[in-house]
């Protein structure tokens, strides 16, 4: 039962939170949303000098093979700064899913992407399948040179700042049968692909696709034709609980600034935090981040287990930092009163983030329907 | 179906029904389509939007459903009241701004004298003028009687001097009523009074609050050396205080009749969830989600139970004690609930909030009005207050 | 819109809260209950000599016709003082049933049931069905001088006190068909009619029947063969109601004594009633009790409208009174600390009643389920 | 599945594996069956079992888990600790009574004499003696700190006067530690001091307190004119305060383990909904039972999360703040609800609570261990009190 950090880890701790203080404080993030400027290129290519997106690529590529509990040490600084960067492609779907590429692009793409001039994500949805990444009815048909896919995805991650997408389309079976499923790499701009990026209330920039007969070589493979289920989820897995880590450092950092604020707001001749209501809400607040810290860490080391019940602890995980980040957002808000609903300050950004988090992948419901379906399985 | 007609037609008599038939044609007729995914999201209008509603109420004759006829109200029993909430609820259409209407009017025709009101009731009721509240101040929110706005007798003027916080709309409004201290010396509620602005006074100027659904409703009202008349006091100089607590009862009052909009929220979440596609068909059809959407109709029924009660007491003459802070309470909780499972139905569609860049967001209804339902648990007395108000005023303790 | 009591209501409410006050006192009623005294005779002979037994029977039978909402007078103060008494048997089972009854005992057992010396309930469930009335795997076979009951009963409320018992029992269909239900009215001496006697946490004295080929005269028959459903359905809805008068008054009486005790019990020298998060928990209580009293009329109005919604209502009714009132139950518990938890007080009565309210004719679940389903339909 | 294995799996070391199969085949061979049922629903065995349960962990070696080796304890670490707390729970064992073993024997083996130790200490072990717990008073419930009986030197005695609340299983203890007021001046938590008494000393009487399980658990205690020897007063007079607090703050520590049971709960309530019927199949089957039993299950795991880090850290030398009371609070609102929802699930069984007349309830476990669940957020400092421990020494607030 071991639940501290390496020394490595707490150097890598050390050096996210020194970059936030530098790069990233509140006044510069709202400056930089303000402007409509998401994904900063220069930023970014620091961060790859300092190694973060090299961290989890696999040794063999020329990354460090670094562990799951690893991003979850960037997440948190993540979370706790409200970055804006592309993350969770560079340092899961890329390190995941690029090494089982069928071409020969792999090691040059994986390259790019620890240096950050790639940024490839993950298609997780389409318009009739909500969070079900089995219902899959994009196709895939062969050609002489390869696949050509056609459909719609409703979803990818930081779709709008990605250079590469992961579809998953269906080389055979139907609705949401698992089997069936291939993945196919494609390039931002490849003929029939339409990328509609979207800013979130985050402020972070996805993206839906419509592809519209687009051609893939047969080296666009990602995995086995027709096993790309497997991969997926296991990729998604790892997305998930990454985000959980970028929920705890955001939640808990809106709770740190609102104990602040019990502190040092006065009303009524006294400290708002001297009275008893509020002082039992922020003691709700801190036991809420304890579950939500717990839950992340049991998650966390799940996803590379081989316990059986690892896609329930990672369900079960999923559902409560929903739940327990939105509650503490939602305090954190009412705790500041007006100000909390201001644009000025953090916390309201940090429930809108949160928000984001609960949805991506599924929310609390739908995790707890999964729990519930792995339970009865 | 309940949702689907008023509860009402429980006990209503001929003439009440009548009304009813009268008031819905309205409503059908007149509520303009461009209006109505805003007003379900529990999103306000647009100022321009509020006006024009104001001026068709007020052509009908409906300009001011709780004042007496006197004034130009309609002077409509709770009964009827209770039916045109429902009913506009029923078909989407807005409610009417309320800082002139239902906030300073009624101080107006109740403190104020002869002049004041014939200045200023009528061009509330055309909707000529758009009122703004000067109220909170950056240290004092919750706690009002904190204010620190002066306000110092010079000659036949007061000259102001101060900082005013959350004052919505003052960017579009051209008067503003505004509480000052008028007397520096003695306990904190006393030494209050309340003065009557003009926006385009010289000293006063604006500072644009953006709120959390990237909307610019609120803002801080600077007040530098602002000569008012003291023609402008409202009552007696001092008693400021009293008329503010009148007031802010008034405010938590409009809740009950926004109350009866809960439903519009339900709809438009209802709605939503039989739209959206799961693997294994509609959202609504699931039984989970459909349980939860139950979970909160039956609330917002109890708490149209509350309401119908308090509008019969209200016509039988009776106080309805604390009932109004409690509708305050529950009915910002279970706005807060719905918009959130609303946006919850939506699955990924709710990650598009607005264009790439720094651009306006493309109307998105229901993440707006769920980050809007946010500060309903915040303004006129954060439910904290209104729990401690509660508390006081009629558990005893 | 109209919720106030008429001048004969009100003289009702007065008479009732008179009879608590000189019969039912707390010390009273822990007396009987720990004498192990469910139904006591004389005071049921009192109550009915006050015309209280006789308030809802019909005019023609030598009742008053009394409403609903004059049942809800009643039971308010039945819940206020934890009353023991058979009251929904008598004023609303009796009422609503015998009337109906094809053989000659009618104006007899109308009588008795007004006089408090027959009582009548309704076997509503059986063990496989839960809560659906409609679940009736009793059957009921044509014998030459009626009818041949065999079957499970699980509950039937105050059946231990029964004289009588109106048993749903299939004439034709199966499973859950409402057409086919057929009400039979079994004595409870009648040969192959075993009734399983047993004590709820609330000390009211209920039955499960077994019927192992009860032999009933054509007769017994209440309302039309097959078509017993809907009379039952209405007799169960002029239940909940009666049972949701019976749990506001039961709430609001644990509420006031909470907030009693939050005025008197002092600790850390002074009254507890003086720190925060109580009273907000006690502000919380009173809407709760606001909500239930708002429902229970709500449903009270419905019971006997024609509105369409009316199932919907009394089953929101339900659902929410079953909430509210076991929020404040269990929350009366908490705030009066050790005693709350003692049997010495009425405090935890009020809860473990308030339970056995939720419980009966289907929880909240239960009735949320209901609701939904009559939404849909 | 999860709730049928521990999460310990995912990464024990072969020791501890080894360790965790030697404590699960004692727990499948040595628990009697008749315990199991009423341990699910969350009840405490009966006296005498409890008795009997603590002999066969003595003779196991395995009396005192929490206790050094020196003073007859396990010297197990907090990884075992929490590998023997999940095995019981998965083979429905139940736990070890509290007071004597984990509340004031570490007192008398932290703060007592040589003397002291070698009296008590084995008979905890050998569950030879029954320890109650002599703090709450009439007036002193969560205010402990008020506490009114005394104690007056007189010799080589104390003379002890006053009267005890709330002191559980009195009835069958022969031994009682007590807090009472030595020096009636100064500080109120000052002039406290920790006695032990013996139940047959002259002078002391019982009253049978009966609770709303219809079990008789707990008493009164009235000291009268009792006379205890001086010999037995723990460490220093005047200092029982800060022996007090150590023992409450071990009490929350108990919860800890007690949280590990909450699966036996939740398999006694999955147990139920599957034998449910309704008309539509098993109530487990439906999904709204189902979705809430899922919830409720994922917020077990979260605080058992809590517990193992909890656990880790007290391995590693850290203090884990206020997780102790944080996991009091979670574990009582939790046992809450699981219990209710259990019941819920029996449906009209729920309502056979007991035969008619006065007799003892027939074995209602369930509804017993939903009605028992009240008090987990009352006893040991109210959830209120936690609170306010947690904002005061946690949050600094």
């Amino acid at each position: 039962m071991n639940f501290e950090l390496t020394d490595e880890q707490r150097l890598l701790q050390d050096s996210v939170q020194r970059f936030a203080r530098d790069h990233y404080d509140f006044s510069a993030w709202r400056a930089r949303t303000g402007r409509g400027v998401g994904f900063d290129r220069g930023l970014w290519k620091q961060m790859a000098d300092l190694g973060w997106l090299s961290l989890t690529a696999p040794e063999e590529d020329g990354g460090l093979g670094g562990s799951p509990v690893d991003t979850m040490v960037i997440m948190e600084g993540v979370g706790r700064a409200l970055m804006l960067e592309p993350f969770v492609a560079s340092t899961v779907f890329a390190p995941t899913l690029l090494p089982r590429l069928a071409g020969s692009e792999r090691t040059e793409l994986i390259a790019a992407a620890m240096a950050g001039t790639a940024v490839v994500t993950l298609a997780d949805a389409e318009p009739d399948g909500r969070f079900d990444l089995a219902a899959v009815s994009t196709r895939a048909e062969r050609t002489a040179a390869g696949f050509r896919l056609t459909g719609e995805k409703s979803h990818a991650l930081d779709g709008a700042e990605a250079d590469w997408f992961v579809v998953p389309a269906r080389t055979s079976g139907e609705g949401a049968e698992e089997a069936g499923i291939t993945l196919f790499l494609v390039a931002r701009d490849a003929p029939g692909l339409a990328v509609h990026a979207i800013r979130a209330m985050d402020h972070r920039r996805n993206a839906s696709l419509s592809l519209d007969g687009v051609e893939v070589s047969a080296g666009a493979v990602i995995g086995e034709v027709g096993q790309g289920f497997g991969l997926a989820r296991h990729a998604v897995d790892l997305a998930i609980v990454a985000r959980l880590a970028e929920a705890v450092g955001a939640m808990e950092a809106a709770y740190e600034q609102t104990l602040q604020h019990l502190k040092t707001r006065k009303q009524f001749g006294q400290a708002i935090g001297s009275f008893q209501a509020l002082q039992h809400r922020a003691v709700d607040m801190a036991i809420a981040c304890e579950e939500a810290r717990s839950m992340t860490y049991l998650a966390t080391i799940a996803v590379s287990s081989s316990d059986p019940a690892r896609r329930q602890t990672i369900a079960a995980a999923k559902a409560r930092v929903g739940q327990t980040s939105l509650y503490v957002a939602r305090q954190a808000v009412q705790l500041h009163g007006g100000m909390g609903f201001s644009d000025e300050l953090a916390i309201g950004h940090y429930l809108k983030r949160l928000v984001m988090i609960d949805l991506a992948f599924g929310n609390a419901a739908e995790h707890r329907r999964q729990f519930a379906a792995a339970r009865a399985a | 179906m309940l949702f689907d007609r008023t509860l009402m037609d429980l006990d209503l008599d001929p003439a009440d029904r009548a009304f009813r038939d009268e008031v819905r044609a309205f409503f059908t007729e007149n509520t303009p389509d461009a209006f109505k995914a805003r007003v379900r999201a529990g999103m306000r209008l647009e100022p321009h939007e509020f006006v024009a509603w104001q001026k068709l109420l007020h052509a009908r004759g409906w300009g001011a459903p709780s004042w007496p006829k006197e004034y130009g109200g309609t002077g409509w029993t709770p009964t009827q009241l209770y039916i045109f909430e429902s009913e506009a609820s029923l078909a989407d259409a807005p409610v009417q701004y309320h800082q002139g209407l239902e906030l300073i009017g009624p101080i107006i025709f109740t403190f104020g004298n002869a002049e004041q009101k014939a200045r200023y009731l009528p061009r509330i009721l055309s909707s000529d003028d758009w009122w703004c509240q000067g109220y909170s101040e950056p240290n004092a929110g919750s706690d009002l009687a904190s204010l620190s706005t002066r306000a110092v007798r010079d000659g036949d003027c007061y000259v102001v001097d101060g900082q005013k916080m959350w004052t919505s709309y003052a960017q579009v409004a051209n008067r503003m009523f505004c509480l000052v201290r008028t007397d520096p010396e003695g306990r904190k509620q006393a030494g209050i009074s309340l003065l009557l602005l003009d926006i385009d006074m010289p000293g006063v100027s604006i500072r644009p609050i953006i709120t959390m659904d990237e909307i610019h409703h609120t803002n801080e009202v600077f007040l530098d050396n602002v000569r008012v008349p003291a023609a402008n006091l409202i009552g007696e100089e001092g008693q400021g205080w009293g008329y503010g607590k009148v007031l802010l009862d008034r405010e938590r009052g409009v809740t009950a009749a926004t109350t009866m909009r809960l439903r519009q929220q339900l709809r438009g979440a209802r709605a939503a969830a039989a739209q959206a596609r799961t693997s294994q068909g509609a959202l609504l059809d699931d039984p989970v989600t459909a349980d939860r959407l139950a979970q909160l109709e039956i609330e917002v029924i109890a708490l149209e139970g509350m309401v119908m009660r308090t509008m019969a007491e209200a016509a039988s003459g009776k106080d309805s004690g604390p009932r109004a802070s409690m509708i305050k309470v529950r009915w910002s909780e279970l706005l807060q609930e719905v918009t959130e499972f609303w946006v919850e139905t939506m699955g990924y569609d709710a990650a598009a909030f607005g264009p790439i860049g720094n651009g306006a967001p493309t109307e998105p209804w229901p993440m707006m009005g769920m980050l809007y339902s946010r500060v309903t648990s915040i303004y006129g007395g954060a439910n904290e207050i209104q729990r401690n108000i509660i508390a006081r005023r009629a558990l005893g303790l």
